[in-house]
């Protein structure tokens, strides 16, 4: 019995003495790094936002959220949708969206549309496509992304919204045609999406305080 | 005396006992980071920092560590060494931090640390105990080094990309660009890669001992008698 | 229910720790060399994934997270599994000196497979709840287990094999690990997740 | 009819029997050397009985059986003893072993031979004990004492009796001579087996390539009343392994480990059955035996009844060997018999066949190729075995694990090795393996002998010195009594102790002790200055040293001695 | 700072409960003794000679429990070596040379006729494997005789020679078939080769 | 004349090894023919240079080793490695392909392990894994067959135009010219159309077909020879058959619309090739008979699964890679039961 407790105390002691002072090493790190890490994080999660519409639009574009439902993309869930908001208007929103048919998984991108309902910019957020072959979806990759610019959606048959390989106006890429195939269909699912649910998108979510800035 | 102990702990780091290499330790961020130069810079250079922490911590506080929970305590040690890093590194290097991803954390768990507190620092002294740390670390970063330039050579045809994420912007200049235009084997940057790599690294080892022992037989002369030397004897 | 069966079939085949996710390579090249010591260690290793699964979510729900301080999940996550693993290894030593000569002399290694930290963390980044935490920690633990075990069995054959010198040991085995890897990719795709 | 049932696996390479059934059997003429083997069976080796310079007559017993499993041994013929040593012998080793060699005098005089005329009237231990003293072994294959295997009433009860007549191997014809031409023999001699061993019912297994030997055997049949029945196997090699022919016969298979009486059966040889009522209804020991001497290196191929001791240079020289074309020697069969480098080795009890082949006959094997585990070697192994797995497992040096595949199950029938694509030695790779294995156990068992007898030493020592401490003790307490005796008697006496005596002896010990080191440092000190060696400083100083001690220590052992002059 | 006293607490709180189930189980679960010196010792080849540097085999195997090599019994050879470092799970190392090589095996054989009876190769023997007395010639048990030379040292006239275990039929072991491809190039076979090799 | 001592047997069967690897070489044919007829002189020239290349790599990797190098070579293992490595690649592809795919085959998959018998995995399949992960535009750019040419179909048709395609650089409106998707690519790539709308409107299917009918069927009669002369037993290859025809037939009946008919999964594709020369190699197989068919059956669910839900066109590469993988494990636990082994018929125990 003697033992048990020494033993306990014993291991107690040690192990009770190395966490609080570990801990605290922690925690003090933690204090003096949370506020650049914080910056960090926002900036990286900003930084695509902004390559599709120029920050001197509105600095603020990343905190402007509205959630919108989105039934017409296959979601229950709203989604999340940033507006640049400038004299209260809505000058131009981005969308979240995700591709389903890409070749193998998921492709999250970013679809940037102005007001009027042509396209600002599109950027792959995240993909799992083959490197070398799908991925020349990503701006660093390839300029492709980059021929949605300026288009817009004009109603079920613009034919124009698909791979050159089936008729569209777009490139495959040599060997691969299902991944652009995926991107263009949701982008131009996307620009539906817009058109149906213009109002509800362009409706501003912040006011007040734009307001004040401009002055 | 002091000297040849420590030549000593640098040949072990850096070769007889390299932690990747022979002890085949810490395999995991090894090959999973290994995918350009700049990764495998940044990984090394976090777990060498640990090394020599913890080292340190353990050998500093070993008489006074409990045995039944030695193992928990040198645990801990490491764990705040790797959060600090982690932490610094969010704050710092951002993005590096992100494509190294989980393997950060798992410093942790990276057996060549909890090998070197258990085997090396819990027995010896301070300095010899930051020196083991220091050369585990540079012998694990060499050979993250050399994987990570190999399977970027082959898998992009570029050396030092992306440095600006460790070095800040000016770095973005170091790249080099082995082959214009190439194609990619993209083996080399997928995990077969990874592993196929680590072997023939392992296997290039393997055949540098080989012909440094040869060497070493032919200019000694063969040993002279010496089979009784220690022999003890047990009757009469 | 179907839910937990695409998550076994993801974590067992399509991203399978070793072979794809690159986690618990230690123990993966250290106890191969022979099928009977690769069962036990598999066995050991399925125990604690699936119980640190456990252990950490529950301090990470119940204690991290309701005081902020989710930063210290790295440090306690590891003690959390030090402590099982630990007291497992007295326990069954104590108790059960068949189960301890099975299990026994792989259990001190847990505590240096990263694939157990591993889940741990990955169950959080994963946002799993309760039960996917352990489902998941315990299909990880299976492919960890499934790769080990074949793997044991394709090295004993290379021990009778004619490879040269330069290659035996572990340099062959990472050969032949990367080309298990190979084959795993043929799962590419198969769960879309 | 009995059903026939059938094994796994088996081969049907070309038979080549033909050759040698075309002339009935001959008498092998009478060597003047005849050279006796002391282990021609399976078991101990016998103990020779007579000496050199005996003149010994024919079926005059020479060696008697060693313990249980041993056979005895007869002189072939008559003669004197010339020479009791090693000679050549068959043995797959090639390696000599100990035998009795007799220079026949030719004329061939019989002792009296001792025949039972009534088998049936003696008691069963008298008739097992006159078989055990005629020397007779399994002439099928490994030539285990007969008795043996048939003194099974006590613990068996066999219900089968096979007659193993299968004589699969090719080349071999030597029992199907002998069912043409003695087929009453053969059957008088089951009688007997069947009267000792009281069997159910008997088979004769037969492979269906000897249509002559069948019909010979079943016309015989009928004049006995016995359960026999001949039973017709297809041909297919091994079907006359014992195991197999079983399997065939009654399709219970004998479990491994175990010996065919374990399942109520006995498997015995034609030649055997034969031998046996030579030996009790003749009297005749067993000192001859049938063996086909075949081969395209020999002018007659035929079958011999040749005198056990025969050397083989003189069958071959009777059947007009072509030396020139001769390329391989072999006793046996061509897929289990063992290759012969010295043809002056003589025939043994379970020599059946003598193959002088050319080089077109029996061409050296290919060069092994790597193993590609085609299978091959699998579908045919009669004991479903993975010969392959074997293989490798051999080669690799991994005998446990070719132990647990069951490696002593294998027969060494060559049905592997035959159909291996790439010309591997399958069988010598297992032959290699089961010696390390049995070698290995050997010496283990050796360790833990001498574990035990090192630890019994350790024992003893700590009992001899407790005792000698003991013994001390109880000295140093006379001695103080003593003392204290002396004390009071006040006596004065010399500082002779009673202890000097030892004490120079000690003393002399030492210094001889040292002589000897000094000797052999300064012959190790000459050796390495010879070779002109590193150390040599050392070895001087070490010299030095010990000139000194050993000077000390026999100054020390003169004075101590000169004090006791 | 709360962040950091909630840090400390927290884990501090945690590490108490785990250091008292950890010191309760170091002392409830203790665990005696160490079956593993006897199965080393098994693997020993009892040869006694003390070659590794221990008096005797047992001793060496209580110092590779205690982390002694592995590498230094001659007698027992690679092959010994190699089941060592399956049981403990060590790297296979080669023979260390300072203990001496793996030589064939040998008994001891003492030339009667030279032999002065002095009785020190009995007392020298580990296993009692030498019979005889005081001022008679002895002899040698072949069958119990480890080959470990011991007695030879220690004999006044040198009259123990340590000779191979003969061959014969009976220990006879087959030999391994020369090692595939590399000789057999020609076209005679390998049947020439192997009776090369055999002799 | 010296007597020679060897161990028994002293005679064997005359069977070689270099005359097995002969025979499979000479089942390959009918679908060489094939291939060319229906798909131009590219695999004829991928034949040719994967030959001369793997017996390049294959003296190399020999000479390193200090292993006899001629007598090696006439085993004629690597020549079935290239064979079967020219036949499953695209035949248009670029020359460095083959030569990429022989090196890793003979290289890596064969002499790292220590040469013929000892490699764990197929090398061919290894080979044509790793191509096909590395350069995947290159490995799936099979020609269309000559019928849905038009007229293209005389670039494949000469042979000094193959050459060009083979050793210069390619180029692109060539290759959109003369490929064209395969009918498992068509039928995985159905972009929400049913089974038998796709059947109706692709042309690769329903004129396209009968040309990967046609080359199956010639790899089947290659099989079938080859079991004949009993180079290899049927348990492989026909439990591998019988499990992907059971598998797509469940579907199939199941749901018409999104899965693909059993004969096609049987009949285009590697399908044939990688029964019966593929399944059954013996090196990197199972052993046992019971083995094999386990291996078969794997091998056929694997093939089935991949193609179905995974990401890859074709499946039989990693089917067979992961198959191999488990070969080891299978052998450990099909080992047949010996003469005299548990579970034997023992008869009446005769101890009394
Ligand atoms: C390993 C592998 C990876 C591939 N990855 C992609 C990809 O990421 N994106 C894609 O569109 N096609 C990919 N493909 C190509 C498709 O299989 C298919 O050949 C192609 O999309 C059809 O294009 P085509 O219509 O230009 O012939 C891949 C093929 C293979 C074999
Ligand atoms: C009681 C008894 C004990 C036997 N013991 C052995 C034995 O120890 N070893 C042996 O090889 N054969 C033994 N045999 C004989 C075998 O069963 C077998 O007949 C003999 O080995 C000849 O077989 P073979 O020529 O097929 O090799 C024994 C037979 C009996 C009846
Ligand atoms: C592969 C093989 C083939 C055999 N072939 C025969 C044979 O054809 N005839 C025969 O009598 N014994 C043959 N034997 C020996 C038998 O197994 C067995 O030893 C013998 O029949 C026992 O009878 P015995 O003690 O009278 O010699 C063969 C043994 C083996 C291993
Ligand atoms: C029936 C049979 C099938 C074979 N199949 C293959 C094969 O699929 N791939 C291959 O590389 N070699 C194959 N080979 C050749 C040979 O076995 C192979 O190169 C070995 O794997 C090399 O060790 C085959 C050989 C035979 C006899
Ligand atoms: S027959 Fe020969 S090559 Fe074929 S598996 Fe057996 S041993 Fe190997
Ligand atoms: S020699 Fe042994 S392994 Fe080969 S076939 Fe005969 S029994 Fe089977
Ligand atoms: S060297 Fe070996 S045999 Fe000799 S005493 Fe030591 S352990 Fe025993
Ligand atoms: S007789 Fe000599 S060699 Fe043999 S065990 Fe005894 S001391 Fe050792
Ligand atoms: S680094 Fe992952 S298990 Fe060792």
């Amino acid at each position: 019995m003697e033992g048990l407790l020494y033993s306990i105390r014993k291991n107690t002691l040690g192990i009770g003495i190395f966490a609080a002072v570990t801990a605290g090493l922690i925690a003090i790190t933690q204090v003096l790094t949370s506020e650049r890490i914080q910056q960090n994080q926002e900036a990286h999660q900003a930084r695509i936002l902004y390559e599709i519409l120029p920050r001197a639009l509105d600095e603020q574009l990343h905190q402007q959220t509205i959630r919108v439902p989105a039934p017409e993309l296959g979601l229950h869930e709203p989604i999340e949708i940033f507006q640049a908001i400038v004299n209260d208007q809505v000058q131009a929103v981005i969308i979240p969206v995700t591709a389903k048919e890409g070749y193998s998984g998921d492709i999250e991108m970013l679809v940037g549309i102005w007001n009027d309902g042509s396209v600002a910019g599109v950027r792959v957020v995240s993909h799992r496509e083959t490197p070398g072959l799908g991925d020349k979806i990503e701006v660093e990759k390839s300029d492709w992304i980059l021929s949605f610019d300026g288009l817009k959606w004009l109603g079920d048959d613009d034919q124009r919204w698909n791979v050159r390989k089936e008729g569209g106006e777009f490139d495959q890429f040599t060997g691969a045609t299902i991944t652009p195939r995926a991107v263009v269909r949701q982008v131009a699912k996307t620009l539906e999406y817009f058109d149906l649910r213009k109002e509800q998108i362009l409706r501003p979510s912040i006011q007040l305080n734009r307001v004040d800035d401009d002055e | 005396m002091m000297n040849s102990e420590f030549r000593k702990i640098s040949i072990d780091g850096l070769w007889h006992n390299n932690p990747a290499l022979v002890q085949l330790l810490g395999l995991c961020p090894l090959l999973a980071v290994t995918g350009s130069v700049v990764n495998a810079i940044g990984l090394g250079l976090a777990t060498t920092v640990v090394l020599i922490g913890s080292n340190l911590t353990v050998s500093l506080f070993r008489q006074h560590i409990p045995t039944a929970v030695r193992l928990p305590i040198f645990v801990m040690i490491i764990a705040a060494f790797v959060t600090a890093i982690e932490l610094l590194m969010q704050a710092y290097t951002y993005e590096l931090f992100l494509i190294l991803g989980i393997f950060i954390p798992l410093i942790v768990t990276n057996c060549a640390i909890m090998g070197r507190a258990d085997a090396f620092a819990s027995r010896n002294p301070v300095p010899a105990s930051i020196f083991d740390g220091l050369m585990m670390g540079v012998g694990f970063t060499i050979v993250l080094v050399l994987l990570g330039a190999m399977r970027e050579a082959l898998g992009a045809g570029t050396l030092l990309s992306n440095m600006h994420l460790l070095f800040g912007e000016p770095a973005r200049a170091w790249q080099i660009t082995l082959v214009d235009n190439y194609r990619g084997f993209l083996f080399a940057a997928l995990p077969p890669g990874a592993f196929v790599g680590m072997g023939l690294l392992i296997a290039v080892k393997n055949l540098i001992d080989a012909k440094l022992k040869n060497r070493t037989q032919n200019t000694t002369s063969p040993s002279t008698e010496t089979s009784s030397s220690k022999r003890v004897r047990i009757t009469g | 229910m179907n839910e937990f069966l695409l998550i076994l079939i993801s974590t067992v085949l399509v991203n399978n720790f070793v072979l794809v996710q690159f986690l618990g390579l230690c123990p993966f090249m250290g106890v191969s060399n022979k099928l009977e010591t690769a069962m036990g260690m598999s066995l050991a290793t399925t125990f604690v994934l699936t119980l640190a699964s456990v252990c950490s979510y529950l301090v990470y729900r119940y204690l991290l997270v309701p005081f902020d301080i989710i930063w210290l999940r790295t440090i306690s996550f590891i003690l959390v599994i030090a402590v099982v693993v630990q007291f497992t290894e007295m326990v069954v030593h104590k108790t059960s000196p068949l189960l301890h000569k099975l299990l026994g002399i792989f259990l001190p290694l847990i505590t240096t497979n990263c694939a157990v930290l591993g889940v741990a963390l990955l169950n959080i980044q994963r946002q799993n709840n309760f039960v996917e935490s352990i489902v998941y920690g315990f299909g990880a633990a299976v492919g960890f287990s499934m790769a080990l075990i074949l793997f044991s069995a394709l090295r004993e054959r290379i021990a009778v094999a004619d490879v040269p010198v330069t290659f035996r040991g572990a340099a062959i085995g990472m050969v032949t690990a990367g080309l298990m890897s190979l084959a795993f990719m043929g799962f590419t795709g198969l769960v879309r997740v | 009819m009995t059903r026939i049932y059938s094994f796994h696996g088996g081969i049907h390479p070309p038979d080549n029997k033909r050759q040698s059934l075309g002339a009935p059997i001959k008498q092998a003429p009478l060597p003047s050397r005849l050279i006796l083997p002391l282990q021609q069976h399976i078991g101990k080796s016998a103990t020779p009985i007579v000496e050199v310079g005996d003149r010994v007559l024919k079926g005059q017993k020479i060696a008697d059986a060693t313990g249980f499993i041993s056979a005895a041994l007869h002189a072939p013929s008559s003669g004197t003893v010339t020479y009791i040593g090693l000679q050549p012998a068959p043995h797959a080793s090639g390696l000599e072993s100990p035998c009795i060699v007799i220079e026949a005098d030719g004329l061939d005089e019989w002792i009296s031979k001792k025949a039972i005329a009534d088998f049936r009237s003696i008691q069963k231990k008298a008739l097992l004990d006159h078989i055990r003293e005629s020397g007779v072994a399994g002439l099928g294959g490994a030539g285990f004492p007969t008795d043996i295997k048939l003194n099974l009433g006590k613990d068996h009860i066999i219900n089968t009796l096979i007659i193993n007549a299968a004589e699969c191997e090719p080349y071999i014809t030597a029992d199907d001579a002998l069912m043409r031409e003695r087929p009453d023999e053969i059957l008088k001699g089951v009688e007997i087996i069947a009267h000792l061993l009281e069997p159910s019912k008997i088979l004769i297994g037969i492979e269906d390539n000897k249509p002559n030997a069948i019909k010979a055997l079943r016309d015989y049949i009928r004049e006995y009343q016995l359960p026999i029945e001949v039973v017709v196997v297809p041909t297919l090699y091994p079907s006359g392994g014992e195991k197999q022919l079983i399997q065939l016969l009654t399709s219970i298979e004998v479990p491994s480990g175990s010996i065919p009486a374990d399942v109520g059966i006995v498997c015995q040889n034609v030649g055997t059955a034969a031998a046996i009522y030579r030996a009790v209804e003749l009297g005749e020991p067993m000192i001859s035996r049938i063996v086909t001497l075949t081969g395209f290196a020999l002018g007659h191929r035929q079958n011999y009844d040749v005198l056990m001791g025969t050397p083989f240079s003189v069958l071959l020289e009777a059947a007009e060997v072509d030396r020139d074309k001769m390329f391989r020697l072999v006793m046996g069969g061509p897929m289990m018999g063992i290759s012969i480098e010295d043809d002056r080795i003589p025939v043994i009890k379970t020599t059946n066949c003598i193959i002088a082949a050319t080089q077109e006959e029996m061409p050296p094997a290919p060069p092994a190729q790597p193993c590609i585990r085609c299978g091959m070697c699998e579908q045919v192994c009669p004991a479903s075995l993975l010969p392959q797995q074997l293989y490798w497992f051999a080669k690799g040096r991994e005998f446990d694990k070719a132990r647990h595949h069951n490696l002593f199950d294998c027969i060494e029938c060559g049905a592997c090795a035959y159909v291996c694509p790439s010309n591997i030695p399958l069988v010598q790779h297992y032959r290699f393996a089961k010696s390390e294995i049995r070698n290995e156990e050997a010496e283990q068992q050796k360790s833990i002998q001498a574990r035990e007898r090192f630890e019994a030493r350790q024992a003893r020592l700590a009992r001899e010195v407790a005792e000698k401490e003991q013994r001390r003790k109880e000295r140093a307490e006379a001695a103080a009594k003593e003392q204290a005796r002396k004390k009071l008697e006040q006596d004065q006496t010399t500082h002779a102790t009673p202890n000097a005596e030892a004490e120079l002896k000690k003393l002399k010990t030492a210094a001889s002790v040292a002589r000897t080191k000094l000797k052999k440092a300064r012959e190790a000190l000459k050796n390495a200055e010879d070779k002109d060696l590193d150390g040599i400083e050392k070895l001087q100083a070490t010299v030095a040293q010990l000139e000194e001690k050993a000077g000390e220590a026999e100054r020390a052992w003169q004075d101590a001695s000169g004090a006791k002059q | 700072m709360t962040i950091i006293l909630t840090a400390i607490l927290i884990l501090l709180s945690l590490a108490l409960v785990f250091g008292v189930i950890l010191g309760f189980a170091a002392v409830r679960f203790k665990v005696e003794g160490d079956p593993i010196v006897d199965q080393i010792d098994q693997l020993l080849p009892q040869t006694q000679c003390g070659q590794c540097g221990y008096p005797g085999c047992k001793p060496y195997a209580e110092a590779i429990s205690n982390g002694d090599a592995i590498n230094k019994c001659p007698p027992g050879g690679q092959s010994t070596i190699e089941a060592l470092a399956t049981l403990l799970d060590r790297e296979v190392v080669p023979l260390d040379a300072e203990h001496g090589e793996e030589k064939p095996k040998t008994v001891a054989y003492i030339r009667e006729d030279e032999c002065i009876g002095c009785t020190k190769c009995i007392q020298a023997c580990p296993v009692d494997a030498i019979l005889g007395a005081a001022k008679q010639m002895h002899t040698v048990i072949v069958s119990e005789c480890t080959g470990c030379d011991l007695c030879v040292e220690p004999c006044p006239v040198d009259c123990i020679d340590m000779i191979p275990v003969p061959v014969t039929p009976n220990n006879w072991k087959w030999p391994a078939p020369v090692s595939d491809p590399n000789l057999i190039l020609t076209d005679r076979g390998r049947g020439h080769l192997l009776q090369e090799g055999s002799k | 004349m010296a007597l020679i001592h060897l161990s028994s047997p002293h005679v064997s069967k005359a069977n070689a090894t270099n005359r097995v690897m002969r025979l499979v070489l000479i089942a390959t044919l009918p679908a060489l023919l094939a291939l060319t007829l229906f798909f131009g002189w590219g695999s004829l020239i991928q034949l040719l240079l994967a030959s001369t290349t793997a017996l390049l790599f294959e003296a190399i990797c020999l000479h390193l080793r200090k292993r006899p190098v001629l007598f090696f070579l006439r085993d004629g293992s690597a020549l079935v490695t290239a064979v079967l490595i020219a036949l499953a690649i695209p035949p248009f592809a670029p020359w460095w392909i083959v030569v990429i795919g022989t090196f890793t085959a003979i290289v890596i998959a064969k002499h790292l392990y220590g040469g013929l018998g000892n490699n764990p995995f197929n090398p061919a399949m290894v080979a044509y894994a790793l191509l096909l992960i590395s350069f995947p535009m290159e490995m799936t750019q099979w020609n269309a067959p000559f019928v849905l040419l038009g007229d293209h179909w005389s670039v494949l048709a000469s042979f000094k135009d193959s050459l060009i395609i083979i050793f210069t650089s390619m180029n692109q409106t060539l290759i959109d010219a003369y490929t064209g998707a395969t009918p498992l690519e068509v039928l995985k790539h159905r972009s929400g159309m049913t089974t038998e709308e796709v059947w109706r409107n692709n042309p690769v299917l329903n004129q396209g077909v009968f040309a990967w009918y046609g080359i199956s069927a010639a790899w089947l009669m290659g099989g079938v020879f080859l079991i004949y002369r009993k180079v290899f037993t049927w348990h492989a290859p026909f439990s591998m058959l019988v499990t992907l025809f059971l598998l797509s037939s469940l579907f199939y009946a199941g749901d018409p619309s999104n899965f693909a008919d059993p004969f096609v999964h049987l009949g285009v594709g590697a399908t044939m090739m990688c029964a019966f020369f593929i399944a059954t190699d013996p090196v990197s197989g199972a052993t046992s008979n019971k083995g094999k068919v386990i291996f078969g059956i794997g091998v056929g669910a694997l093939v089935y699964i991949i193609r179905t839900w995974g990401s890859y066109p074709d499946a039989v590469a990693f089917a067979i890679l992961l198959m191999n993988l488990t070969a080891p494990f299978i052998d450990h636990y099909t080992q047949p039961r010996s003469y005299g082994h548990e579970r034997a018929n023992r008869g009446t125990g005769g101890r009394s």
